[in-house]
């Protein structure tokens, strides 16, 4: 199981928790599961999403592994100038 | 979409030509400010009159003491002129204060005075010399101080037919100078928010004989301010009459809020350069040696 | 609108063009004549990005009628070089990253050499303010500055 | 890709200074911008634009239009279909409006002629009927229920109930508990602060060329930041399949975030289409300021709690950003940087996106950073001015650092902050003396930097050089900087190497310049494709000599034969190899294909030494330090370059940029006379310090740059002109007639 930190205004979608754990190897699974068991979350997702593994910022990368005890974050998809 | 472009040899024949068009025209010396009129689309003339060939419009010439400076004469051309930078340091800072490097170049005190804005910046320095503009029209030539020129924003006093050949700025007797200061936000490249022209005649002792205070963009011509000069003649600028003078100036402004600046910034800021003005033209003056 | 044939000296050499009252210089020579160097990044000479000379002095092209060429002598940056030869300002905008993306460059470049020419020994003050005309977005002008200032240093000691 | 684990290795090139490949074309007017581009028979294009702020438009009647001579062709928004895609419709629309004009300046209608002055003209004939609305553009005001709504059915599911549709996103970040921080604080400062929306102001104003031929096919030559966005956003809009669709990046003269997408592209493919013939556009500087992507404007409240010694205990910002009349993502970015400077054990920062009628705001250095740092900043300088505190310490004391829970969420891993405030303590810039009237003023700054989709192809030429292909216009040297990457990865000479940047047909898809990512996705993606092409010389070589591939190794620009054939063959150079690459195999070229991460997060300190005339409110610039770190610098003359550069467009936010609007919704400054831009003669030196803190995700080490340097100087000003006026200024730009206010104000 993976803890998955996610951001404030998405606490509407998980029960008012900061943190959920879905079941995920990778960051594909990840959003798999995350849309499936908080179907609130999926607009966002859908809309874009970062995530941030072990404090290093991925995009886009569905293959990305998951160790057990790695630290994930949900971030909103980054933009730049 | 019809414009004709026209550069006559001689004033009469550029007055000519002026008179007879039926539609919007512009002079066109150093052209910074009608080629941009003509860039936003905010004039169509029918008519440009070039005026650069007719002759005398680019020099400076003595006379009387003072100097003639022909209406193509750029702000560059006029700060090459020693004489007429010792004579009027003032008038000379304020036409070189307009725009860039470039447009120094191109730039002319007649076209700044037509162009009609409050915040010219030499139109202040000018009224504070007491100059003069020769005017070519189609009833021959005419004289007329600068500081009648500038009606509202815009808008300027001549008529059908006429242009400015030449501005005159008079003879100084000894112990006189003038500046000029305005408040832009950057260091360059702005429009005047509020200015001041000041020239002054000192006696032999550093007192104040004459003056005439002048400010710019706190109304819809420049301001001729009697009672800033008299708040300093027969004084040495001392603070006392700094202080009235500053607000004397501040009295005289009915400025507007715009994108530039407010009521508020201009009315104080006026009274404070005036009297900067006043000081760097008192120390030019030798009032104190 | 009727066109009118112009002849002018442009970087020395005669050149010849017809345009119409309405068009400037700049849209003279980047349309007529192909020298793109200048450009247009305002049209109202605010930028300084389509500085050249006109008759020895700096001037915004935007600001300057086509038809003002007439019997005029032009330099644009396209007559910088001599040759294969760069400019010493040229040289100094290159070895010292003076540029970024490059679109001020010619301007700038055309606006130095006036300077120069006039005063081979500014201050960085005098500088600043000779470029004042000249916006550059990139650099926040330190080290076109610091290149004017080698350019020149190199000028005077040749 | 990680960091080498040789990165303490002594780099022979990168670091160096050596000149820019696109110098010479630079500096004698032979570089061709957006536009220096013809096409034979071509058309010139313009836009016609809506005079009001929200109008409904009733009517379009263009055939007086039509009727004079010399126009080819009208478009609006009609003679597009209606993307599937919300994004590409947001910037269909954007281009030309679909019913409704949604600020002063949309494009409602444009014209392709004969000549630029026709088409000027045939806009003046152009009728459009028009109802004009109520409009709204400023961003409290746009929130409120009873606003004019800008358009309708935008809003996000999370947007709270009581606000006006207007509020398209909400947003909340942050941890720990805050109230138990606060009930710590020895004093609690509550501040509300705004920012004015400004420009990238690049010199250039966008341009194009687009030629549609009746088989389908289409070549675009434009000025953007990322041909390839053009390529996606253009293809969907114009309903083309991409491979039909050439876009081809021409020189960019400046973008800062604001061409990374599109205002007229579309427009002229639009009237290529329909005319038959290559179609001209370029933008009027006017047009510029009214009808391209300005920032947002901001509204912030700031809360933090202080212990009496300098330790915060807890934070918290509530930013509204309003980006113009279609929906933006801007207040997230800023609503997750807003703290990242700190080291928090409670913290949270709340965000609001905001539609208004103004036009829609695109990237900017850094979007939505500077204005939440700025609001920060300035409430920690205030901190230490009541609590008597060195704001350097403060800052020290407070650092985020390796193992911080970030305030947006993930905790940092090698972080340069400390390294950077330490070198700022350092330097004699922070002792210096303070005469009358002046004031130094400090702020950190923070950006995220990102990787992205990136190619890269290298060709090792038969005569010993080296040709790459990249996908990133270069903006700012960046050409110099792969190049110096792939000479030092290959151990040739940086003058064998030349870089050329790609159209969309040449090369894979390569993201938008933008994040401050070039130097590191791009110079990733070379350092591995020289490393492919280094793996393809050593098998040639190994063949050669009749070895295993295995035991060749690669050094100083030669293949060696290692263990136990060590010394037995003379090493084969680049040249060598390449020169019989015919005989051995075939052309040899490397490439890489990658979606980079691990950019590695930046942060900067800035010093600022101001004086502020107490008569007139003018601020002078006295003294300027950047400190930041760079990662490794690839080529230190445009790193600096990027700071010094930052640096001086934050202080144009900071003291006299801004969007000026009247009563009427409409742009009173649109140009370059009122919108004011730093000026050469306004500035001192820009002092630099880069610091190197290699970050772990590159092989090299290194970091982007770009956009960090904007975010210091909005605090680093306002707090030097606090201090040195005495008064807490928390309006952006603090213009002289402001400051005088707050003057007067003082007593």
């Amino acid at each position: 199981m993976v803890q998955v930190k996610i951001w404030g205004s998405l606490r509407h979608a998980t029960d008012g928790k900061a943190e959920v754990e879905v079941e995920a190897r990778n960051f594909r699974q990840l959003l798999d599961r995350l849309s499936e068991d908080y179907p609130g979350l999926r607009p966002q997702i859908e809309r874009g999403v970062s995530l941030a593994l072990d404090g290093m910022i991925y995009r886009e990368a569905w293959f990305t592994e998951i160790g057990p005890d790695s630290e994930v974050v949900l971030m909103p998809f980054m933009t730049g100038g | 979409m019809n414009m004709q472009y026209a550069r006559p040899e001689t004033a009469a024949e550029a007055a000519g030509l002026l008179a007879a068009a039926g539609g919007t025209t512009r002079v066109l010396a150093g052209g910074t400010d009608v080629l941009v009129q003509l860039k936003s689309g905010m004039v169509e003339p029918e008519l440009i009159v070039d005026i650069k060939r007719i002759p005398g419009v680019r020099d400076i010439t003595k006379e009387d003491g003072g100097f003639r400076i022909g209406a193509a004469v750029s702000g560059a051309q006029l700060g090459e002129h020693k004489a007429l930078v010792a004579l009027w340091p003032g008038v000379v800072e304020a036409v070189e204060l307009i725009g860039s490097t470039q447009v120094q170049g191109r730039a002319t005190m007649v076209g700044n005075l037509c162009n009609g804005s409050p915040a010219a910046d030499s139109v202040p320095a000018m009224v504070a010399a007491n100059a003069i503009a020769r005017i070519e029209g189609p009833n021959g030539t005419r004289d007329c101080p600068v500081q009648d020129i500038p009606v509202s924003p815009g808008k300027i006093s001549l008529k059908k037919g006429e242009f400015i050949t030449s501005i005159f700025v008079p003879a100084r007797p000894k112990h006189t100078s003038d500046a000029y200061l305005r408040f832009i936000p950057r260091t360059e490249m702005d429009i005047a928010v509020v200015s001041a022209g000041v020239s002054l005649e000192l006696d032999g002792d550093g007192t104040c004989t004459s003056a005439r205070v002048v400010l710019g963009a706190v109304a819809p011509t420049v301001v001729l301010v009697e009672d800033a000069a008299k708040a300093i003649v027969g004084t040495k600028l001392e603070d006392a009459a700094l202080a009235a003078l500053a607000k004397a100036c501040s009295a005289a402004c009915k400025p507007i809020d715009d994108k530039r600046g407010t009521v508020e910034f201009r009315t104080q800021v006026a009274g404070v350069l005036a009297k900067r003005a006043a000081l760097i033209a008192y120390d030019r003056a030798g009032g104190r040696t | 609108m009727k066109s009118m044939h112009i002849s002018t000296t442009i970087n020395g050499d005669s050149a010849e063009f017809v345009c119409g009252p309405d068009e400037t210089l700049l849209d003279v020579l980047r349309n007529r004549l192909g020298l793109t160097g200048a450009k247009e990044g305002c049209g109202t000479g605010d930028c300084g990005a389509c500085s050249v000379t006109l008759n020895g002095r700096l001037v915004c092209s935007c600001l300057v009628m086509g038809a003002e060429a007439e019997g005029a002598e032009i330099t644009t940056i396209e007559g910088m070089a001599e040759g294969d030869q760069l400019h010493p300002l040229q040289k100094a905008f290159i070895d010292h990253a003076a540029l970024q993306c490059g679109i001020c460059t010619p301007g700038i470049l055309v606006a130095a050499k006036a300077l120069l020419d006039k005063n081979p020994d500014p201050t960085d003050t005098e500088v600043r303010y000779w470029l004042a005309g000249n916006l550059c977005r990139c650099t926040g002008y330190d080290k076109i500055i610091r290149a004017v200032q080698i350019a020149a240093k190199e000028m005077r000691s040749a | 890709m990680a960091l080498d684990l040789h990165a303490k290795r002594v780099f022979k090139q990168v670091g160096t200074r050596p000149p820019r490949p696109d110098g010479v074309d630079k500096v004698t007017g032979r570089a061709m911008f957006g536009a220096d581009a013809t096409a034979p028979g071509m058309l010139f294009a313009r836009v016609l634009r809506s005079p009001h702020a929200h109008a409904v438009i009733k009517s379009i009647d263009a055939a007086d239009a039509l009727a004079l001579k010399g126009v080819k062709a009208v478009v609006t928004s009609d003679d597009f279909g209606l993307p599937e895609d919300m994004f590409a419709r947001d910037v269909q629309d954007n281009c030309l409006a679909r019913g409704k004009a949604l600020y002063h300046g949309h494009g409602v209608a444009a014209v392709a002629a004969i000549s630029d002055a026709v088409a000027k003209q045939a806009l003046k004939l152009i009728k459009v009927d028009y109802k004009v609305l109520p409009h709204v553009t400023d961003v409290d005001e746009a929130m409120k229920p009873g606003a004019p709504v800008v358009q309708e059915g935008r809003s996000e599911e999370n947007v709270g109930a009581g606000l006006s549709q207007n509020v398209t996103t909400y947003c909340e970040f942050g941890h720990g508990d805050l109230k138990a921080g606060f009930a710590k604080a020895d004093k609690i400062i509550e501040r509300s602060f705004k920012t004015a929306a400004t420009h990238q102001g690049y010199i250039e104003p966008h341009a194009c060329l687009a030629s549609v031929t009746s088989d389908g096919k289409a070549d675009l030559w434009c000025c953007t930041q990322g041909q390839f966005a053009v390529r996606t956003v253009c293809a969907e809009i114009m309903g083309m399949e991409a491979s039909q669709l050439r876009v081809t990046a021409s020189e960019i003269g400046g973008g800062f975030g604001g061409k990374t997408t599109v205002f007229i592209e579309p427009i002229a493919l639009a009237l290529s289409r329909k005319t038959g013939r290559p179609v001209k556009m370029v933008m009027s500087r006017e047009e510029v300021f009214k009808a391209t992507g300005p920032t947002v404007s901001s509204s912030m409240d700031v809360k933090i709690g202080m212990t009496k010694d300098g330790r915060i205990t807890a934070g918290e910002a509530k930013l509204r950003y309003q980006g113009g009349a279609f929906p933006t993502g801007t207040v997230t970015m800023g609503a997750q940087s807003a703290f990242a400077a700190y080291d928090l054990e409670a913290v949270r920062t709340y965000g609001w996106n905001v539609m208004t009628n103004r036009p829609k705001e695109a990237a900017y250095r850094a979007p939505g950073a500077p204005m939440a740092i700025f609001a920060v900043e300035s409430v920690v300088d205030e901190f230490c001015q009541e609590l008597g505190l060195d704001p350097l310490d403060v800052r020290l004391k407070n650092a985020a650092k390796k193992g911080t829970k970030s305030a947006y969420g993930p905790t940092f891993d090698e972080i340069g902050l400390v390294a950077t405030l330490e070198a700022a303590t350092a330097h004699p810039h922070y002792k210096a003396p303070l005469g009358p009237n002046q004031g130094r003023g400090l702020s950190c700054g923070f950006w995220f930097n990102f990787g992205g989709n990136t190619c890269v192809s290298l060709n090792i030429n038969t005569d010993g050089t080296v040709g790459i292909t990249e996908g990133n216009p270069d903006i700012g040297g960046s050409r110099a900087s792969i190049s110096l990457m792939a000479a030092e990865e290959l151990g040739i000479a940086y003058d064998k190497v030349r870089t050329i940047i790609a159209d969309t047909n040449s090369l894979g898809y390569n993201d938008i310049t933008d994040g401050s990512r070039v130097t590191f996705s791009v110079g990733l993606a070379t350092i591995e494709a020289a490393r492919n092409a280094i793996r393809i010389m050593c098998a040639r070589a190994a063949k050669i000599w009749g070895i295993d591939e295995d035991a060749v190794v690669w050094e100083d620009g030669a293949a060696k034969p290692s263990g136990p054939n060590a010394g037995d063959f003379e090493p084969m150079t680049l040249a060598d190899i390449a020169a019989v690459s015919a005989e051995t195999g075939g052309p040899i070229a490397g490439h890489h294909e990658v979606n980079a991460d691990g950019a590695g997060v930046s942060f900067g300190v800035h010093l600022a030494d101001v004086e502020v005339d107490p008569e007139t409110g003018a601020t002078k610039v006295l003294r300027y330090t950047v400190f930041q770190d760079a990662g490794r610098a690839v080529h230190p003359d445009y790193v600096e370059g990027q700071m010094q550069g930052g640096a001086v467009q934050g202080i144009g936010w900071a003291l006299n940029e801004e969007y000026i609007y009247n009563d009427e919704g409409k742009l009173q400054n649109a140009g370059f006379l009122d919108y004011r831009v730093p000026v050469a003669s306004d500035l001192p030196n820009i002092d630099t310090v880069i610091l190197e803190i290699p970050n772990p995700g590159h092989p090299y080490g290194v970091r982007g740059v770009g956009e960090t340097p904007i975010v210091p100087p909005l605090a680093a000003l306002a707090n030097a002109v606090s201090r040195a006026v005495g008064v807490r200024m928390t309006e952006l730009p603090m213009s002289p007639p402001k400051l005088l206010k707050a003057l007067s104000g003082k007593g």
